[in-house]
């Protein structure tokens, strides 16, 4: 690269250079995860070569259904996204939050001695920056900071990787958080056909730049890249109307499309553990047999589970349609109380992956009254 | 009771019961009223004994109890200052639901039930106000003892399994 | 030792493989043997002591007029009964005669069918008596077998899952077969404790674990029959090892009326 | 539901990781009412016994390595130095097997956490206290507080609410503080005959309180939902408006900073917004059923 480019400018590489940035993150010490075709679907894995990428692969979405298909390219980030978001990697599923030992001087408490995993996330779609934007709010961003998410998010190289198509369960445009990636990120790839447009983020991503066989980017590669993202963007259908949405919701909490929804919920939670931004999580006691030493996991946990609101012997939420209520309201309302944003992207996974075809954007037009 | 107490008018009109009432209907109120006097502990009336007279509580504290066969003695209310007592002699047929026992020195104003009666009969003005005050004081009281069916400090704790050790 | 809790475990109809989890706990089960006096337990010891029993651990459905008279005499001698496995729980996949004709598979299976004594149903032990807790699982878990025991033992809650199949399989990053591959599961409805094995190897649940409680089996139901599945497909889908269950029962039950109106 | 600025205070004591407990030993155990008891903890770490404080209505995680932790809000005098107490009544695991533990015995202890009693607010005002049952617990570092600057407020009264006569809260304690000035009334839901004190719902307390100036009037109150419900009734008919009246709810508490999703009510999280509401605040929340 020219020794004078300012991190504003655009760079390029030739498709080459995808495994070379690879290359370059694991030497600096870098898990690389991104993503891999794993049972049927484009999931997110740690990777050592692009071989591994999803070349040549898309995905189908519908409601309540995914399917891998053959494109006739052999773009390597040709799909939209998948069953795993970058919560798995900053949030893990399990994580020990303490650890607590017997002793003669009675019980002693410690943080947990896991180290933090250093990862280099390739891949990142505009709705999953914002979705991490969000989680940085929820775990940095009060008064009480989680040490987990903090050491993993401290770490974390980001790659971003604009969308040149979109699914039909896409909606990022009506939350106002792509497909354009913006702001969130080290480096930010757009794919063309014989390479990649790059844009920095961030002194980290420009140190990297420099150690890549990348150029400045010509006119005619920046427009081809801008052509790209703006396909993507004609291509999504799907619309969620926000206005006024907070009140819309808490003012409509015994709206009988609630009880509607609740035949069809089946309460089973995979809404929350696909969506990117849920953040809730119960810890259990993992004791050893003498029970003298003691881990405290913290495991995710979803607000569709019925002893999630248990307290003195009951269940607050007891039905199921005061648990999707709870997830619908706190998602697109409540949430917008606590940090400020909606607590929804816009990925479309919470309506690919509910096994029964759920789709938010057509509960939320039925409170608003319109018909689906 | 053809003199009229001035006093005893004017509590009247301190007690809820009458409260914001004109002079009028006080007046006629208190022509068919009388001051009554309960030394802590005597028993004003029993569970199932007749009495005549609703009393409008004045000062003093009066427990009712219920009789439950082989609990005995059940207190289900006390009642103090403003409140109404033995309101069966009104809409009732006159026996008592409960035996009501004063706490303290007791005073109060009792109103001849039939008197009463057959005023708001006369005086339909009156007896709309009359009724109005004992429905809203019937219902206080109807919401206070769901409230007290509901045991709202009770609690029950059914997730803890009571060790099979500490069942021997 | 006197105030060790005397533990008894009595077998009805099964396969003996929940009682064989907890022989599979090893160290495990020492712990608990040194918690607990076994005072009847014929898979693992000669030694049979007489009740009354603190914990008795119950294997098994009712299915003979013989398991009937003995559940009874099983809980007058046990301070607190706790059903292990399906078929104690639901009836196991023996329950499956309850669609059928006993007679018939009495003559199909025996040589001298007139040997054979059985009710013409096989039922949860629940049915019969009054059980204290119900540890699920076809076979159950031995992690929780012994945490159950350890809580009684201490006095306090059991830490079972309640929650659904498909937050086990999310937390362990499966991918939603039903969503990808288009399998039907009963993951949704399911009770978690198995730790999600089947979807893992691209199989759908097949409710080993029972209902989650306050699931919408009628709701999945209906959803698979939308996407294109015959309800007739799906009665197998909700009668197998829980099959008894009411809410399993109920679904397959509905799932069947609907295959029979040519639904 | 912003956080209180002395909540930065309490802040400042937990260590780095939210997550972690510091180690506390039960320093004496007072049974009160049945299933119920009082206990004393202390650090034992001498510096962080020296650090800790607490605002009236703040809460404590407890933990038992094994078993779990639970939330419990601090019952002792805010001016109390190196041990502080926590009334608790057995309704849990964790409760259980605290229930089981003897003086001397440790426990894990996060906190003080959530936000506390509108003390300055009464400044000056009079002072309704209702406790139902155990909600008394809440309650009674405010009463200390009261006692300890009397002069600084006007009438102060507690209303006490309890299922039966043996169901009253530190009875022991009354004398003195009807000696400091507090008007004291009880009522029980169940009593016999001999019971001479008021039996009724706490709410007919509020009907016959004297309340001679109800807009320099605040009223605080903890116990069971329904009970705070019919409570905000009869004090509104008193003439109080909404945002006089404070409330201590609960929720399943499990992180207690608001990073774990369980205790939402509506927009708040109770551990960090709360467990101390305004009413105004919260009441659109806590009258939907299965919110």
């Amino acid at each position: 690269m020219t020794a004078n480019a300012s991190t504003e400018s655009e760079f390029f590489f030739a498709r080459a250079g995808l495994q070379q940035l690879i290359d370059v993150l694991r030497t600096r010490g870098y898990k690389v995860v991104g993503p891999t075709i794993d049972q049927g679907a484009i999931i997110y894995d740690e990777i050592a070569s692009v071989d591994q990428l999803p070349q040549g692969w898309t995905d189908q979405q519908e409601p309540g259904q995914y399917r891998l298909e053959r494109r006739n390219d052999e773009a390597w980030f040709g799909y939209v996204v998948g069953p795993h978001s970058w919560k798995r990697y900053l949030f893990p599923p399990l994580a020990t939050v303490s650890v607590a030992d017997k002793t003669a001087a009675g019980w002693q408490m410690t943080s947990s001695p896991d180290p933090s995993p250093k990862y280099a996330f390739l891949g990142v779609r505009a709705c999953e920056l914002a979705a991490i934007k969000i989680q940085d709010r929820v775990f940095l961003g009060g008064a009480y900071v989680d040490p987990i998410y903090r050491d993993r998010r401290e770490q974390a190289f980001v790659i971003a990787v604009n969308c040149t198509m979109a699914g039909t369960n896409c909606f990022c445009t009506s939350m106002n958080t792509g497909p354009r990636c913006r702001t969130g990120f080290d480096l930010a790839l757009t794919e063309l056909p014989d390479g990649f447009l790059i844009e920095v983020g961030s002194d980290s991503g420009s140190e990297i730049v420099r150690e890549l066989q990348a150029r400045v980017a010509e006119l005619a590669e920046s427009q081809a890249a801008e052509q790209a993202r703006l396909q993507a963007e004609l291509q999504i259908t799907k619309k969620l109307d926000t206005t006024d949405i907070r009140n819309l919701l808490l003012t409509n909490l015994e709206h009988p499309r609630w009880a509607d929804v609740a035949t069809r919920c089946l309460s089973c939670t995979n809404c929350t553990m696909v969506c990117p931004t849920c953040f809730c999580t119960s810890v259990s006691e993992v004791s050893d047999l003498q029970g003298d030493h003691v881990e405290r996991h913290r495991q995710w946990d979803s607000c569709f589970n019925l002893d999630f609101s248990y307290m003195n012997g009951g269940n607050v939420r007891n039905d199921i349609r005061s648990r999707y209520r709870q997830w619908l309201t706190h998602k697109l309302a409540s949430w917008i109380d606590q940090f400020g944003s909606s607590g929804c992207v816009g990925c479309g996974r919470c309506i690919t992956w509910c096994p029964v075809a759920i789709d938010l954007t057509v509960e939320v037009a039925a409170i608003r009254g319109e018909t689906p | 009771m053809s003199s009229t107490d001035p006093s005893l008018a004017e509590e009247l009109c301190n007690l809820q019961f009458a409260s914001g009432w004109s002079d009028g209907v006080v007046t006629e109120l208190a022509a068919i009223s009388k001051y009554v006097e309960f030394a802590a502990g005597t028993i004003i009336f029993t569970q199932g004994a007749e009495n005549h007279d609703l009393f409008l509580l004045s000062a003093g504290r009066v427990g009712l109890d219920m009789y439950v066969p082989a609990r005995g003695a059940v207190r289900i209310l006390t009642l103090s200052r403003g409140e109404l007592l033995a309101w069966s002699a009104l809409v009732g047929d006159g026996h008592m639901t409960a035996t009501a026992t004063a706490l303290e020195p007791v005073r109060a104003i009792a109103i001849d039930g039939a008197r009463l009666l057959d005023l708001c009969d006369r005086r339909h003005d009156i007896g709309y106000r009359v009724m109005k005050r004992l429905a809203w004081a019937l219902s206080h009281r109807l919401v206070a003892t769901r409230l007290q069916l509901l045991d709202l400090y009770s609690h029950t704790t059914p997730h803890v399994l009571q060790s099979p050790v500490e069942r021997r | 030792m006197a105030d060790r809790p005397k533990l008894a475990v009595f077998k009805f109809a099964s396969c003996d493989g929940c009682q064989l989890s907890l022989l599979d706990a090893e160290d495990e089960l020492l712990a608990v043997a040194g918690a607990v006096d076994i005072a009847f337990f014929p898979e693992a010891s000669s030694r049979m002591l007489p009740g009354p029993y603190d914990i008795a651990l119950v294997e098994g459905s009712i299915t003979t007029a013989h398991d009937a008279e003995r559940i009874l005499e099983v809980r007058k001698q046990s301070r607190f009964l706790m059903t292990i496995g399906a078929c104690a729980t639901a009836g196991g996949i023996q329950a499956l005669r309850n669609w059928g004709d006993s007679a018939e598979f009495l003559r199909a299976v025996y040589a001298r069918p007139e040997y054979i004594s059985t009710l013409t149903t096989s039922t949860a032990v629940a049915d019969h008596v009054a059980v204290d807790f119900e540890l699920r699982g076809c076979p159950i878990n031995h992690h929780q077998l012994v945490e159950v025991l350890a809580s009684l033992i201490a006095g306090r809650r059991p830490r079972t899952p309640t929650h659904s199949v498909c937050l086990d399989c999310k937390r362990r990053g499966t991918v939603c077969i039903t969503v990808a591959q288009g399998i039907p599961c009963l993951g949704p409805v399911t009770q978690a404790g198995c730790g999600a094995i089947c979807p893992a190897y691209d199989r759908g649940c097949y409710g080993c674990y029972g209902p989650v409680k306050q699931g919408n089996s009628e709701g999945l139901g209906d959803h698979l029959v939308a996407s294109g599945h015959h309800p007739s497909d799906l009665v197998p889908l909700f009668r197998n090892f829980n099959g008894y269950s009411p809410e399993f029962r109920a679904e397959s039950d509905r799932l069947a009326a609907r295959a029979a109106q040519g639904d | 539901m912003n956080l209180s600025p002395l909540m930065t205070h309490a802040h400042a004591a937990v260590a780095d990781n939210p997550w972690l407990s510091q180690t506390v030993r039960i320093e004496s155990i007072t049974a009160e009412i049945p299933e119920v008891a009082t206990y004393e903890l202390a650090f034992v770490d001498p510096v962080l016994a020296a650090r800790y404080r607490f605002l009236p209505g703040q809460f404590n995680m407890l933990y038992l390595p094994g078993v779990g932790e639970v939330a419990i809000s601090i019952s002792a005098n805010p001016n109390s130095r190196e041990r502080w107490a926590h009334t608790i009544r057995v309704a849990g695991t964790v409760t259980q097997s605290l229930s089981r533990l003897q003086p001397g015995a440790t426990l894990g202890l996060r906190g003080p956490y959530g936000n506390p009693w509108p003390l300055a607010d009464c400044l000056g005002k009079d002072v309704i206290l209702v406790a139902g049952g155990i909600g008394l617990a809440p309650l009674r570092p405010v009463i200390y507080e009261l006692l300890a600057n009397r002069a600084k407020y006007g009438n102060v009264t507690l209303l006490l609410g309890a299922r039966t006569p043996e169901g009253l809260l530190y009875p022991g304690e009354y004398t003195d503080w009807q000696a400091g000035g507090i008007e004291i009334e009880s009522t029980v839901d169940r009593a016999s005959s001999e019971w001479t004190g008021n039996v009724g719902v706490v709410t007919l307390l509020i009907d016959r309180l004297p309340l001679p100036r109800p807009d320099q009037t605040v009223l605080l109150m903890c116990g069971p939902e329904v009970m705070m419900h019919f409570t905000v009734k009869s004090a509104r008919k008193r003439g109080l408006a909404d945002k006089q009246i404070w409330l201590s709810s609960e929720r399943n508490m499990q992180c207690a900073v608001g990073l774990c999703g369980h205790c939402q009510l509506g927009p708040t999280f109770v551990c960090k917004d709360g467990p101390v509401f305004r009413y105004d605040h919260i009441a659109p929340f806590l009258k939907v059923e299965g919110l």
